[in-house]
């Protein structure tokens, strides 16, 4: 039977695949961000599937888990922390990114990325 | 009327009444003239000798006088003979057997000159030579008729030859104007222009008649008596204002060193 | 170090002697060039008499301090390239200055009156001077050079600059002349010697129906009269070098003569048979023809 | 000369031919066309050589008369173009611009005949006579036997004889 | 201390309460802002200080309590220390300068800014992998943030184009840390590196490789680094100063942080990612003509030598942070200072620079970056260079060192081409009407006060780096000091910084005249004595001369130190900083701009080949005595000779290398012309001096080199006599003949005998005195007559006599006729000759002899002689203070004329120590070899009786002559029209070049021009890459990743 994690990470790889390629081939702003979204959606299953260990459970120390057994039931708690931290930063690059795709609307009225070429060479 | 580009004539429209004139066998031109000449021409000076405003390379301007700034003004002199007479016969001795003829051939004359220079005549052994400037030579043949241009030429030359200095007037043309006796543009006496020591006559005359000329110039020579330098200084404002009476566009210093 | 006043005695009879034999050496020179056009020719004293005329001319003109200095610098190169030149080997009497420098003195010296005759000929402002200059000057860098060449050559052959030294080997015998130990120099050499007497076919330097004899278009009366004589000692001074590098010298006044006149000739004969050439002709010409042979001599001495 | 004349003729209002040699002919046309000719037969036939350019002074007529004559060089013919233009202030155009030579055959004959050539490049410089005043020389109605009298100092005893009868005298004293 | 942790702190507190902060409140936010700023700054000064002043230990915080792998954990070293300080101070500077900006942008631009600037520390101090990914993507927000702090609307694009990458990059960088944590189970950095095993191979290795591969990225190699120029062309001069300056360095550190866990494979890939970067960086920078995009290219390209030498480390040993760090604060000083400084100028050409012309400091500081950011003395990425050069060439890595040096001297050309159009040209925009005073720049304290911070720094880390480097502080040198004193007082009229310096110059060589020996004496009198001399020419300049006297002062003491230094490094710094002072003085010249960068060009292209020789000599060794050279051993020995020889070379200016000479020479300022022709191209001998009298003659592949260097002399000397023969201009004229000169002198030197050098050293001090007399002499007319085409002037010798005089001298002196001094020089050359073996190349050096007479008669003939033209007939004499010098030459050319062995004596008795044979024998007057011998005094007075006796003669004979003018002459029956038209000047030599002109075919220009245009057109062909689509900069990157992938699989 096929690991749960290494399905989780298939997926994630091929989610940032799917995210690059149109990442690469859409000439349109908006649809560049949601590529990148999709392939942030795909590194941060990638980053949870490493994390997981079969037949335990989430590394938060309440009353199920005490803090006693945690070693030995919670799963790496360090891929969580991290997933959580770039759950986090890639909300604020995909917003900022919508910012700058807005205000290059406003001063060109295309989304096209082709169109902002001015600087090159 | 309207004035050319750098020229230096301006006409003016006067008409000038004509008198009959005669044709070449002295019978009178018919009297109405269809279309006489009806221009007469100023004569300006050359635009290089004239006076003019030059900015130096420190901005300050200053005038030009070309015939002033770039020529010698001073006039010839009489050059006295050497203080011993025997020096001076020493001289005279190797003037006559050193003769050296400036390159001009002022006419047709010139190319009886040529000969002298071949193995027939070979006027070599006589110390007799050719030199291409006027400063090197002291006889300057004036080989046939002289032409007012040319004799404009000439004079430049024979004043920038050195004293003592010989001129040989060569064909009748010096002489009287010879054949061209009525031309309206040659001179009929040289010697009204230039000091003569020596004519040799004859249309042409032969290379032997020009060996006896310059052996009579010889002679001259010899004897102290061929000063003609001397006399050009001597009597320099007669030769001048003949040669001004002829040259009307007179452009350069009168006396060219 | 004393001086040897006699020396200076002993100097004015080799110029004295010099003058006289290049005065009539020329004239002869002249009258030869004349037989071979089937004329007389002039009198053998005339060069007397064209010298005597131009001293005493009564008038004369200055352009300037150069001008007046040119001839100058023109006599002071051929007398003092005579003088530094010991003209008869062996002869106390006939050294001359020569203790003042050697082979290369006399090598550069000859440049002193070339130059101050330019100089003088630049001031008196006549174009035709000017190009007369730049053609002389063009032509001697390319007919200098084998000469130089040659000269070397020689040096490299004896080991020595000095004259007397080159001489005194040569001195030996009739095959030990440098002529036939190293023929290569001597060719170059004399293919040179072509280029520098002003004859043809390499006198397109004075020209004179062209540019009115070039350089000294404008000297007349005592300035022609200093180059008349250098005229006479200038190539006779030039020759001793020659005969002394190339032809064994000479020891006594009359194998001068003899020596003096017979490479003179050389220079005369070529130039009564061949026309002239213009100046980047003459150029190619020893290029082509004059330095290979010098190159070869330095290289197989 | 014949063809040529035909052909020239359909451009120009030409005069009568005048065929000196089979190789040279003479044709006198209007001062307008002359232009026209002379471009047409420089380019179109051939003639490319301008040989001279002179006047004759037709005194009597008031008239001067310009003659251009132009060479075949490879068929060694030439043909020239006469064109008369009136004595009184004579003009005419000048052709420096086909043939840069004309410019100095014009400046010549402006200075001989008076002959104005407006626009042609230096044509008011002096050219043989250096500070001539009066009237040009070759002018018929121009005395040069006066001029000569009144403006050179003249040796006096020269005697003209006439060469015939004096290299009679000289050669034959008894008489023939 | 305060703990480091207080860095990110403050920035963080301060953001957090700037968003509490009305947003009216600007004032108060800006003060806020500065504050934290400048509180992070003085956090990091006090580490730094605390580094430098005590052998303190690195120090780990942790901030959680507890140590790595458990915590994140930061870490304050000396080299951490330095670079927040550096990151703090340019945000802090930036803040300052972004005044008017933040104001009207109000709070949250400033909140940026702290976080950016706090992002960047972050990155620089913790150790920790994720928490770096933080840092990294908290930077790449800010940036993108604070991008649009620029006016430019097309920084828009820019700031996108950025996100897209950093988008691919963090996707990288993350799947990267997620499996070397799975593999390594630590996401410390040290921890990671400690387990280089387990990411060797495997998952491991790929992970490794996408975490570094990813921070390269970040560091914009090429050509993945379209995005990166493009902000740096759009954004705020400001953040570009931070992005070029800080986020570079931070970064930078990062990697070199990381890097330890990809292993010891990946430093190859370092090096060559980073020398691509800057190889390609700078020939890109070639054809731009923006200038802040030139920035970037040559930021980018300066990171990347920056990651090239991160990849060297193992070779660096002790060195590495002398290095890496001396590269690093050059680049961010320099970069930090332009970029502020183009703030100031409103139009983005090149040439608009030339606005900065109203202020001579901020030129100072345009200049003092330039030379900062090329490495030159004395800044310190010039000790970062040598040592570097050392330690590459001590590993054999001379094509990595090649590729350095080629990539710098690229760098250097549209630097100085930068400096040249700001000196001389136009502004482009002159063309609306009167310039103002201040037009074109917008200047403020604000923006002066980072500018000035910048300058400072540059000269205080010379002064640190000089200090550290352990080789002799150069910035305490005496001489350059002396020098750089000028710079301080150039507010002095001009004629008493003159006497200074020539009290300065005389006053240093009295002071050590007697520690030379005689051959470096000759050069010492040369340059301190013979510079005094010209220097009195320069009395003539009235007014202040702004910038004359430091670069004419660094000039001389470059040479003064060059004759000094007894070690490679001492005669290096000499080298550059001679070279430094002579293009500032040639860049002077009116219409020198061309010339003044070809002579740069060449001269750091030599300067380069001599470092490399240097090295190579060196093998690595710390010193390098001059006379150590000797001792260098067979197989690198002729490669050492062949690399010093070309450097060398291109200061003589020897055929092949010499275009530079001419225009350089002739266009310089009157009293230039002699100081760079007659002092400065002796250092070129001088070298080649101590060259061969350290290794004498070697042999490459059976060619002996001193042969070799025989052919070059006798050739120089052939085309720089036959070049000079054709020019029109009397300064290219002497210009042409020194090539020939030093080609002569080359030649003497090379032929390795006893009376060859004594040739070359006559020929030197000849050379000085008739080069400088006839420069300042024509320079005189120049003056005079407002020209330098001979045709122009012609017959002044009635109006200027002093100045004919010394040409005449001059010309006699230099055609070696007898009686003047030249001709010892060639009695000389011809002994020198006889006694060597050399044949062929003799034929070349006589067929030049007399080629110098043609072009030396045209000058004076066409200048003095010949017709007087109208605008000339009132000139007056060359000045008194130009005369003067010339007149005191006149005096020692005589007088060496009569005595020579005056001088020469001594150098051929010192000269038997290295050719005890065939010296000349000095009897008494005569001087003798062992061929020929020769009595200048006897020569002198024959001559000099014989002349006298003929002109005596003839004044008697011709005393009545009559003076004439200068039309007076036989013209043919005719009279000379105009002096213009009788003047035989032009095109002189013409039947000469009809028969040797072929000769003068430019073929050196043509080659180097094809060079140049080849750099050009590749350099403007391969920036089309670029296509400024966001799109294709992402498939640039991944085009990268993948080749590098594919590379490291194939390695």
């Amino acid at each position: 039977m096929v690991d749960i994690s290494l399905i989780a990470m298939a997926t994630g790889f091929v989610l940032i695949l799917i995210g690059l390629y149109g990442a690469l081939t859409n000439g349109n702003l908006l649809r560049m961000i949601v590529a990148f979204t999709v392939a942030d959606a795909g590194v941060n299953l990638v980053l949870v599937s490493v994390g997981y260990m079969r037949g335990r459970t989430a590394p938060i120390l309440d009353s199920a888990v005490p803090a006693a057994e945690a070693v030995a039931r919670i799963i790496d708690p360090v891929p969580q922390a991290l997933v959580l931290t770039a759950i986090v930063i890639g909300l604020g690059v995909t917003a900022l990114m919508l910012a700058y795709a807005y205000r290059l609307y406003e001063a060109k009225g295309t989304l096209d990325i082709a169109k902002f070429s001015e600087l090159k060479w | 009327m309207k004035v050319e580009l750098e020229s230096r004539i301006v006409e003016g429209p006067e008409v000038v009444g004509v008198e009959p004139a005669l044709d070449l066998q002295g019978k009178a031109l018919p009297a109405v003239q269809p279309g006489a000449y009806s221009r007469t021409v100023t004569l300006m000076p050359r635009a290089e000798l004239e006076r003019r405003m030059v900015k130096g390379p420190d901005g300050v301007e200053f005038e030009v006088e070309p015939l002033r700034d770039y020529y010698c003004e001073a006039g010839p002199t009489v050059m006295p003979a050497a203080y011993l007479k025997i020096v001076e016969d020493l001289f005279n001795w190797a003037r006559s057997r050193s003769i050296w003829i400036l390159g001009f051939g002022t006419g047709c004359g010139a190319i009886e000159m040529r000969p002298l220079m071949t193995p027939r005549f070979d006027a070599y052994r006589f110390g007799i030579q050719w030199r291409p400037t006027p400063r090197q030579a002291n006889l300057f043949v004036i080989s046939g008729y002289l032409s007012v241009k040319t004799l404009k030429r000439a004079i430049r030359c024979y004043e920038q030859m050195q004293n003592p200095k010989y001129v040989v007037g060569l064909g009748s043309c010096t002489i009287n104007g010879g054949m061209y006796w009525d031309s309206y543009n040659t001179i009929k006496r040289l010697d009204d222009y230039l000091p003569v020591d020596v004519y040799i006559a004859g249309c042409m005359p032969r290379p032997e008649a020009l060996l006896q000329g310059f052996e009579d110039l010889k002679k001259l020579i010899r004897a102290g008596k061929a000063e003609g330098a001397n006399q050009y200084a001597e009597r320099f404002d007669w030769y001048k204002a003949n040669q001004k009476q002829i040259i009307h566009d007179w452009d350069m210093p009168d006396y060219n060193w | 170090m004393p001086f040897d006043w006699m020396k200076i005695p002993y100097a004015l009879l080799t110029l004295f002697i010099v003058f006289n034999f290049g005065m009539l050496l020329n004239a002869l020179i002249q009258k030869i060039g004349a037989r071979v056009g089937r004329r007389y020719g002039v009198p053998i004293w005339q060069n007397y008499a064209d010298l005597i005329k131009n001293y005493g001319l009564r008038s004369s003109i200055t352009h300037g301090v150069m001008y007046y200095l040119g001839p100058v610098f023109r006599l002071t190169g051929g007398v003092g390239l005579l003088l530094f030149v010991p003209t008869i080997y062996g002869s106390e009497m006939f050294s001359n200055l020569s203790f003042a420098g050697d082979l290369i003195l006399a090598l550069y010296f000859v440049f002193f009156g070339t130059l101050g005759m330019a100089l003088g000929a630049g001031e008196s402002g006549h174009p035709n001077a000017a190009i007369g200059i730049t053609r002389g000057l063009s032509q001697v860098t390319a007919a200098e050079l084998p000469f130089a060449l040659a000269v070397f050559s020689v040096a490299l052959q004896y080991q020595t600059f000095s004259i007397t030294d080159i001489v005194a080997v040569q001195q030996a015998g009739f095959t030990s002349w440098t002529l036939f130990t190293n023929p290569l120099a001597v060719a170059a050499a004399m293919l040179s010697f072509l280029g520098s007497m002003m004859r043809p076919p390499f006198d397109v330097v004075l020209a004179p129906q062209e540019i009115p004899i070039g350089p000294p278009t404008e000297y007349h009366s005592s300035y022609l009269a200093l180059m008349q004589t250098n005229r006479a000692i200038f190539p006779i001074a030039k020759i001793v070098l020659y005969m002394s590098l190339f032809f064994g010298g000479a020891a006594s006044w009359p194998v001068f003569f003899l020596k003096v006149f017979a490479i003179y000739m050389v220079s005369v004969l070529v130039g009564v048979a061949f026309p002239r050439f213009r100046v980047e002709q003459s150029i190619r010409w020893f290029l082509i023809w004059a330095v290979p042979l010098g190159v070869l001599s330095i290289v197989l001495v | 000369m014949r063809e040529l004349y035909a052909r020239l003729k359909e451009r120009c209002a030409l005069g009568e031919l005048t065929q000196q040699r089979p190789n040279l002919g003479f044709v006198t046309l209007p001062r307008e066309q002359l232009r026209q000719a002379l471009t047409h037969l420089r380019d179109s036939e051939g003639y490319t050589h301008l040989v001279l350019l002179t006047a004759v002074d037709w005194l009597e007529d008031g008239q001067f008369q310009l003659t251009y004559l132009l060479s075949h060089r490879t068929q060694g013919r030439d043909f020239g173009l006469r064109v008369l233009i009136p004595r009184m202030d004579a003009e005419m155009d000048s052709i420096h611009d086909l043939w840069p030579t004309a410019a100095t055959y014009q400046r010549e004959l402006r200075e001989m005949f008076g002959i104005q050539f407006p626009g042609s490049p230096g044509v008011n410089d002096d050219f043989i006579l250096e500070g001539w005043t009066g009237m040009p020389p070759y002018r018929r109605d121009f005395d040069t036997k006066r001029f000569s009298e009144e403006n050179y100092n003249h040796r006096p005893g020269r005697e003209t004889r006439d060469p015939t009868t004096y290299m009679k005298q000289q050669l034959y004293p008894g008489g023939l | 201390m305060v703990s480091a942790l207080y860095i990110l702190a403050a920035a963080l507190g301060a953001a957090f309460l700037l968003g509490l902060l009305r947003e009216e409140r600007r004032g108060l936010a800006y003060g806020l802002t500065l504050a934290a700023l400048g509180f992070m700054t003085w956090v990091s000064a006090t580490w730094v200080w605390a580094f430098a002043t005590t052998a303190l230990p690195p120090v780990e915080i942790f901030t959680a309590g507890t140590p790595p792998p458990f915590a994140i954990n930061l870490r304050m070293g000396m080299g951490e220390a330095a670079l927040t300080l550096l990151v703090n101070l340019v945000g802090l500077a930036s803040a300052l300068y972004l005044k008017e900006t933040l104001l009207q942008l109000g709070r949250r631009a400033m909140a940026v800014l702290l976080i950016a600037i706090m992002a960047l520390a972050g990155l620089i101090l913790t150790r920790d992998l994720f928490n770096l990914f933080v840092f990294m993507e908290l930077m790449a927000i800010s940036t993108a943030g604070l991008i649009l702090l620029s006016a430019d609307s097309r920084a828009l694009g820019a700031g996108f184009k950025y996100l897209i990458v950093s988008q691919v990059v963090s996707v990288l960088l993350l799947i990267g840390i997620i499996f070397a944590y799975h593999v390594t189970g630590t996401l410390n950095i040290d921890g990671m590196a400690q387990a280089p095993a387990l990411l060797a191979t495997g998952i491991g290795a790929i992970a490794a490789f996408l975490i570094l591969i990813a921070l390269i990225a970040e560091l914009k190699p090429f050509p993945a680094n379209g995005w990166a120029l493009d902000i740096y062309e759009s954004a705020h001069p400001a953040y570009g100063a931070i992005f070029s300056a800080a986020s570079g360095a931070a970064v930078i550190f990062a990697v070199d942080k990381v890097l330890p866990i990809g292993g010891a494979a990946w430093l190859p890939v370092a090096t060559g990612v980073g020398i691509a970067t800057f190889l390609f960086s700078n020939l890109l920078a070639l054809p731009q003509t923006n200038d802040r995009r030139l920035l970037g290219y040559s930021s980018v390209g300066q990171i990347g030598l920056v990651l090239a030498v991160v990849g060297q480390r193992d070779v660096l040993g002790e060195a590495y942070g002398f290095i890496a760090f001396g590269l690093l604060v050059s680049n961010a000083v320099a970069k930090a200072g332009l970029f502020w400084l183009s703030g100031t100028i409103e139009q983005r050409g090149l040439t608009a620079w030339a606005v900065l012309r109203q202020r001579p400091l901020a030129l100072f500081a345009f200049v003092t970056f330039l030379c900062v950011l090329v490495g030159l003395p004395p800044f310190p990425g010039f000790y970062a260079k040598w040592e570097l050069a050392r330690l590459l060439a001590g590993e054999g890595r001379m094509a990595l060192l090649a590729a350095i040096l080629l990539g710098t001297l690229i760098e250097a050309g549209y630097l100085f081409r930068w400096f040249g159009y700001a000196i001389k040209r136009e502004p482009e925009a002159a063309a609306e009407g009167p310039r103002m005073q201040g037009a074109g720049l917008a200047t403020g304290w604000n923006r002066a006060l980072p500018i000035a911070a910048a300058l400072v720094a540059a000269w205080g880390l010379g002064f640190l780096w000089g200090d550290l480097s352990g080789r002799g502080n150069l910035l305490l040198a005496l001489p350059l000091l002396f020098a750089l004193a000028f710079l301080v007082l150039d507010w002095l009229p001009a004629w008493v910084k003159n006497t200074l310096a020539i009290g300065g110059l005389t006053g240093f060589f009295l002071l050590t005249w007697q520690e030379y020996d005689p051959l470096r004496l000759i050069f010492a009198a040369i340059f301190l004595i013979g510079g005094s001399v010209i220097l009195l020419a320069s009395y003539e300049t009235k007014g202040r001369r702004i910038g004359f006297y430091p670069s004419a002062m660094l000039m001389y003491a470059g040479l003064v130190m060059l004759i000094r230094a007894t070690d490679a490094f001492g005669f290096f710094a000499a080298w550059e900083l001679l070279t430094l002072g002579s293009y500032f003085l040639i860049l002077r010249g009116k219409h020198s701009e061309p010339h003044a960068l070809s002579y740069i060009l060449f001269s750091l292209g030599g300067a380069f080949a001599i470092l490399a020789g240097f090295a190579l000599a060196g093998q690595g060794a710390v010193h390098l005595p001059l006379d150590g050279l000797a001792k260098v051993a067979e197989p690198l020995a002729p490669w050492v000779f062949v690399l010093l020889a070309l450097g060398f070379m291109t200061k003589t200016a020897s055929v092949g290398v010499h275009i530079w000479l001419p225009g350089a020479h002739a266009e310089a300022e009157t009293d230039v012309s002699p100081m760079v022709s007659g002092i400065l191209l002796k250092a070129g001998l001088y070298g080649f001096l101590v060259l061969l009298m350290s290794m004498g003659s070697q042999r490459l592949h059976g060619v002996e080199l001193t042969h070799v260097l025989l052919w070059i002399g006798a050739l120089s000397a052939l085309v720089g006599n036959l070049m000079a023969v054709f020019q029109e201009d009397a300064k290219r004229l002497l210009a042409y003949s020194s090539i020939g000169q030093m080609g002569y002198a080359l030649f003497g030197l090379a032929l390795m005998n006893h009376l060859g050098w004594l040739m070359a050293i006559m020929f030197i001090i000849n050379h000085y005195v008739y080069k400088s007399m006839l420069f300042l002499s024509v320079g005189g007319v120049a003056k005079r007559t407002g020209t330098r085409d001979m045709y122009r002037m012609g017959g002044l010798v009635k109006l200027m006599p002093l100045s004919f005089i010394a040409v005449l001298i001059g010309i006699i002196a230099i055609s070696g006729v007898p009686p003047l001094s030249g001709f010892g020089g060639r009695w000389i050359t011809y002994n020198a000759l006889l006694d060597s073996e050399v044949r062929l190349p003799i034929v070349i050096l006589f067929l030049a002899g007399p080629i110098a007479f043609l072009y030396l008669f045209r000058l004076i003939h066409t200048v003095f002689l010949g017709q007087l033209k109208d605008e000339h007939r009132r000139i007056k004499e060359a000045p008194f203070w130009i005369v003067l010098p010339q007149m005191i030459y006149v005096a020692v050319l005589l007088v060496v004329a009569v005595v020579p062995g005056l001088v020469l004596r001594h150098v051929d008795n010192y000269l038997d120590r290295f050719f005890p044979q065939g010296g000349l024998e000095w009897t008494g007057t005569v001087i003798s070899s062992n061929y020929g011998y020769w009595n200048p005094i006897s020569i002198m007075v024959i001559v000099g009786v014989i002349f006298a006796t003929l002109f005596a003669w003839l004044l008697f004979v011709n005393r009545r002559a009559q003076p004439v003018k200068q039309f007076n002459i036989v013209f043919s029956g005719e009279r000379p029209f105009r002096p213009e038209t009788t003047h035989f000047a032009w095109n002189f030599f013409a039947p000469y070049r009809k028969a040797l002109g072929f000769l003068t075919t430019p073929l050196a220009t043509r080659f180097w021009e094809g060079i140049t245009d080849l750099l050009h057109n590749a350099g403007d062909l391969v920036r089309r890459l670029y296509t400024g689509n966001g799109q294709t900069y992402a498939y640039h990157l991944l085009a990268f990743v993948v080749a590098v992938y594919l590379i490291r699989l194939g390695a």
